[in-house]
């Protein structure tokens, strides 16, 4: 057996890095994977405390608006309703991203292919910018300016859905624009160019192909920028006012699940009833944010189909 | 309508839709710059904080935010790498990967309160660890993971397959192939994503506050003995970071001129990133010049 | 689409010495068949042909020949390569790339200078040693035909290079490593002629040392140079001859029918 | 849970962490020595009001004591008292009493008086009001009073901005103005800088603020026409005032003895207390207990 032959049976250096390369990979995954099941662990069973060792019904928990955690209601259990929270966390995180998307979508479009040199680099960077003002600073020039903005327009305090809705939007713009921007960009060129040769406008190729292929990439842009929107605490916290009330209009004081959690974990104990319900709002952020991933992956695997076929 | 006609009306919107953005933007950055820079001044960069009297600087908070980037990147680049890694080139198209795929969302959306207070709890209080820039840049790391890890999958993806058959058709392994030839050609798009996570990861308060610790006592900048406490290396101190100072100046402080001081740190924040992203690009393209050795 | 009876094969008895043999590949990318039951002898210092129309299986098989298909379709049968079957998956696939290289359709020339595009892959090999390096950077780009036009700019990105340029250069990195068999997938197919011609005759010359499998769409490029020609059609082989006798007398009718055009 | 916890977090962060977790360890297990010369390790967490104060007295002290080394953080006082109730930290700063915080034995728990801090209402200056008695002020925070010209100011609606449920200022505000009544349920804020310019920005606004935090942009009101200051509060005149506690678990040892008496000392509370806006605890003609009853010294 000559030298080529063993050597073609055995294992090289080329084999070993292999191996080890794969082994650093899977480490590194495996770590993230353990993260997040820690994570998962952890706030689930902080948060179940609530209703498994004080005994809260879940339901009312999340129908009722009724949060006195240190008083008890008729049958000794504690009144504890987070249904103004969850709603207004709704509402600022949609309304936040409805007013985005569309300004994110122009810019990305001005971004990828009407002004793909000069804009990109001129717009990039500034977007960037934008990724690090902490949300502390958007918090304090929400508060003076965007709120007195608002009560100088509709009246009342100014704080409200409304003001929580214009600082989200302005920091989750970046979010949205960027991503989106990738998503165009991976639309490949022979797309357009063979949507330009059949003679369709500008306008036509990026509406009907470029969207349209950049559709399932654009859904996560924006499902990113909620998760955003909806984990933002600082800043919301600031402009939304932090009333436990149900929010009558887009003007009037109210709470998030973010703000309330901020505002009152500090002054809770460890351990007992209003720290375990400040984890529930928390687990209820988890599962919210894991719905919508579920959300923007199932229109995601549609959006690919439709696209195939 | 007539589709020529309707061409120029979108593309009117679209103009119109990057003016106000543009417009909200410069208006922003215009804002806090204005506000803040006059407050720079050599003496605000380079002194202490004060609690209650005014005049006091951002000297330590300044770097404690660099540091604890520094920090943040080693730790989890690599493990982002690597993952980002597995993702490009080693996951099969199954339900392990979605999975996989799941978790890294569920962790890039999870509140950075949320995170906060983990962090607080595991690792501040579990594993004794304190408030230190250590449990910060750890607690950091959680949502730098996911962005980092997205952002290294595509740009690998996104270097033509035709790379890796050259590579592995020489012989080499798939390792080397991805990690000699693969990653220093999608090494721009890796750093702009390193710059934007830098971003987020610098104006970051929510999560510091219940894990980096918002105090900032004296360290000593001459000390360079990294178990000492009192030097600035050591990451087992506690460590306020500008965006976690900005936020305690005005909700807590007693500061007379907490105006002045968060403006004028708003301004700082907003400069050092600036450089740094033009810093990281300019580096970047040089690397990736001098690996790929184009002219 | 005429329909031909795929039993109907005629396949050459060579007694030459033999560079490749592989007996009943059959390849399948999930549950699609590409290749069918392949039993071929490539023998050595000759050039071989694989013809056919798109999607006949050409270069699926041509891939499997150095494992390139790994990981992306299920390849079973034996290749027979120095009396070891590199198609066992406890064959050392790295070895076998080494002995066996492959230039594929487009041009894929590294992201760096051309002389670390042709000397990255010898260093990370383990040679190290300076005098030896230059030759064989010096030696593969003549063998490739590319020495005169690019010995003064060595250090230049090969991507400034010419598409011709960087496919001539993509041999020459398959040939530094000094392969036994080398193996190329549509070459010229993205080049002008007069490149084309230059591959071509770079190809010729290169067969006194190497034995070299070339899938073509090109019938007068196959007519051209190579010694043998491979006829596939569907993923089945129709017949294997010397090229001569392929092009003027074809025993079977689909391969006459598909050189005279007349076809599909 | 807890056991799990360690499990998973090792998981995770393998031996990089347990090195340095090694090195924490190491440095935590130096401050039980108990050496007389005081060296060590204290770690006071919790109240954010009283942070400063503590941050700045604990950087004065390590300029003789250079031996020791001090750590404050925030984290609010419900923080505070669980973590020194854990014996995660030396010592728990608190606003309120440990025996008015569910979940903590105060019994276990030391207390240590360092300041006292006195609270005002404070409205926006347009609202036109500079004084209101007692029972104004109950009926505008119960909500019964909502509009300005009720109670002499301007017709304006009021604005209600309440602090943090739970949080030390609420308290001691709610059991010395609402007298057992329900707030009503309006904004809450958590920090005093934040209510100061909201009280400032908002057209009707009413919040209340630690003496330190009150400026000439917003007005401070006066109850029953008497004025908010240090010499009122000492004699309980003035009624909405606190302590800050600095709590330990069990008697203070050691380093964490010599720093509670240094916070007493004549250095700290003739000179920092009083910058800080705090009354020293010196100057208190008459003391507070957990239940709110108030005696002469």
């Amino acid at each position: 057996m000559d030298e080529i032959q063993r050597k073609l049976q055995q294992n090289s250096k080329a084999t070993r890095e292999d191996h080890l390369g794969r082994t650093i990979c899977y480490i590194c995954i495996g770590l993230i994977i353990a993260l997040v099941t820690c994570i998962l662990y952890f706030i689930a069973s902080k948060g179940i405390a609530t209703f498994t060792k004080d005994h809260v019904n879940v339901w009312q928990f999340l129908t009722t608006s009724n949060w006195e955690p240190t008083t008890m209601d008729s049958k000794g259990r504690p009144i504890v309703g987070a249904l103004p929270m969850i709603v207004t966390s709704f509402s600022v995180t949609l309304l936040a991203a409805l007013v985005a998307t569309p300004f994110a979508i122009g810019v990305a479009i001005f971004m990828t292919e009407i002004s793909a040199k000069r804009g990109a680099k001129l717009l990039q960077p500034v977007i960037e910018l934008l990724v690090g003002i902490p949300s502390v600073v958007y918090g304090f020039i929400g508060l003076s300016l965007i709120v007195p903005f608002i009560r100088h327009i509709f009246g009342g305090t100014g704080f409200g859905i409304l003001s929580g809705t214009l600082v989200l939007f302005v920091m989750v713009l970046p979010t949205i624009t960027t991503l989106t921007v990738d998503s165009l960009k991976a639309v490949p060129m022979h797309y357009r160019q063979a949507s330009l040769a059949l003679g369709a406008t500008r306008w036509q190729t990026i509406y009907k192909v470029i969207l349209r292929s950049a559709t399932p990439g654009i859904l996560t842009a924006i499902i990113f920028g909620m998760a955003r929107a909806f984990g933002e605490a600082l800043a919301v916290q600031m402009v939304i006012g932090n009333a436990l009330l149900m929010p009558k209009n887009l003007v009037s004081p109210a709470s998030t699940l973010t703000s309330k959690l901020t505002t009152d974990i500090g002054n809770t104990v460890m351990g007992t009833l209003p720290n375990d319900a400040l984890w529930s709002l928390a687990l209820i952020l988890l599962l919210m944010s894991l719905f919508f991933n579920m959300l923007v992956r199932f229109i995601g695997k549609r959006g690919n189909i439709k696209n195939a076929s | 309508m007539h589709p020529k006609r309707t061409d120029k009306i979108a593309t009117g919107i679209i103009y119109a839709v990057v003016a106000t953005v543009v417009a909200i933007l410069v208006f922003l950055i215009g804002y806090i710059l204005y506000n803040g820079v006059p407050d720079i001044t050599w003496h605000f960069l380079t002194s202490q904080a004060q609690s209650f009297s005014a005049g006091g600087g951002i000297r330590d908070q300044l770097f404690n935010s660099l540091y604890l980037l520094l920090l943040t990147l080693i730790i989890s680049f690599p493990i982002a790498m690597g993952a980002g890694i597995y993702l490009a080139e080693y996951a099969k198209d199954n339900w392990i990967t979605d999975i996989i795929r799941t978790s890294i969302e569920v962790l890039s959306s999870l509140p950075s309160v949320v995170v906060g207070l983990f962090g607080y709890l595991l690792l501040v209080n579990q594993l004794n660890m304190g408030f230190s820039i250590l449990s910060g840049a750890i607690a950091l790391t959680f949502f730098n993971l996911p962005l980092l890890t997205r952002n290294i999958e595509e740009s690998l993806n996104s270097v033509p397959n035709l790379q890796k058959e050259a590579g592995i058709s020489l012989g080499l392994s798939d390792w080397k192939t991805i990690t000699k030839i693969i990653v220093p050609e999608g090494l721009p798009g890796i750093l702009t994503g390193v710059i934007l996570s830098s971003g987020r990861v610098f104006g970051e308060a929510a999560a510091l506050i219940y894990t980096a610790g918002q105090s900032a006592p004296s360290v000593s900048y001459t000390n360079w003995n990294i178990f000492n406490a009192n030097s600035f290396l050591n990451p087992m101190r506690p460590a306020e970071t500008l965006a976690v100072h900005i936020w305690k100046v005005n909700t807590e402080a007693v500061t007379p001129d907490a105006h002045a001081i968060s403006s004028g740190s708003s301004a700082v924040l907003i400069i050092v990133i600036l450089i740094f992203n033009l810093g990281a690009r300019f580096i970047g393209n040089h690397i990736y010049k001098k690996m790929t050795a184009a002219k | 689409m005429k329909t031909y009876d795929f039993n109907d094969k005629y396949i050459i008895d060579l007694k030459s010495e033999m560079a490749i043999e592989t007996e009943n590949i059959q390849v399948s990318y999930g549950k699609n068949q590409a290749i069918f039951d392949t039993s071929l002898k490539f023998p050595r210092f000759k050039i071989i042909s694989l013809i056919g129309a798109s999607g006949s299986g050409k270069s699926t098989y041509l891939r499997c020949l150095n494992r390139m298909n790994d990981k992306i379709a299920t390849v079973d049968g034996k290749i027979m390569y120095r009396n070891v079957d590199i198609n066992d998956p406890k064959t050392n696939v790295y070895e076998v790339r080494k002995h066996i290289g492959m230039v594929f359709q487009r041009p894929n020339p590294f992201a760096k200078s051309i002389r670390e595009n042709i000397l990255f892959a010898l260093k990370e090999n383990g040679i190290h040693d300076k005098n030896e390096l230059e030759e064989r950077l010096e030696m593969s780009l003549q063998d490739a035909a590319l020495w005169e036009e690019v010995k003064d700019e060595l250090d230049t990105s090969a991507l400034a290079l010419s598409g011709g340029q960087q496919q001539r250069l993509c041999i020459a990195r398959s040939i530094a490593m000094k392969p036994d068999v080398l193996l190329l997938d549509e070459p010229a197919s993205a080049l002008d002629p007069i490149s084309t011609s230059k591959i071509e005759d770079t190809v010729q010359l290169l067969s006194k040392n190497l034995t070299i499998i070339i899938v073509t769409h090109n019938m007068q490029q196959a007519s051209r140079i190579s010694d043998y020609t491979a006829f596939f059609h569907m993923g089945h082989i129709i017949e294997y001859n010397q090229t001569r006798k392929i092009f003027t007398k074809p025993k079977i009718k689909a391969t006459d029918d598909y050189i005279s055009g007349d076809f599909g | 849970m807890k056991k799990k916890n360690i499990i998973s977090a090792i998981l995770l962060f393998g031996a990089f962490i347990a090195v340095l977790t090694g090195c924490s360890n190491n440095s935590k297990s130096s401050s039980s020595s108990s050496d007389s010369s005081a060296s060590g390790k204290i770690t006071a967490v919790g109240s954010t009001a009283l942070q400063p104060l503590v941050e700045k007295a604990a950087s004065n002290f390590q300029k003789d004591n250079s031996k020791i080394s001090i750590t404050v953080q925030g984290g609010g006082s419900g923080t505070g008292l669980s973590q020194v109730q854990d014996g995660s930290v030396a010592l728990g700063n608190s606003d309120i009493f440990a025996e008015s915080k569910d979940g903590i034995d105060a019994k276990k728990l030391v207390d240590h008086k360092v300041a006292v801090v006195g609270m005002a209402p404070v409205v926006n200056k347009e609202t036109g009001v500079k004084n209101l008695t007692m029972d104004q002020l109950k009926k505008i925070f119960t909500g019964k009073t909502t509009n300005w010209k009720d109670v002499g100011g301007k017709d304006q609606e009021i604005t209600v901005v309440n602090r943090a449920e739970g949080s030390g200022t609420r308290a001691t505000f709610e059991d010395a103005v609402l007298g057992g009544d329900k707030a009503v349920k309006s904004q809450e804020q958590d920090s005093n800088g934040t209510v100061q310019k909201i009280v400032e920005s908002t057209p009707g606004a009413i919040s209340y603020l630690a003496f330190s935090y009150i400026n000439d942009k917003v007005q401070a009101v006066s109850i029953n026409d008497v004025k908010p200051t240090d010499a009122n509060v000492e004699t309980n005149a003035w009624p909405i005032w606190s302590y800050e506690h600095m709590y330990t678990k069990g008697e203070a040892k050691d380093a964490t003895a010599k720093f509670l008496k240094y916070m007493d000392s004549s250095a700290v509370q003739k000179d920092l207390v009083g910058k800080m806006g705090y009354i020293s605890i010196h100057d208190m003609k008459v003391q507070k207990d957990a239940k709110g009853t108030v005696s002469n010294k």
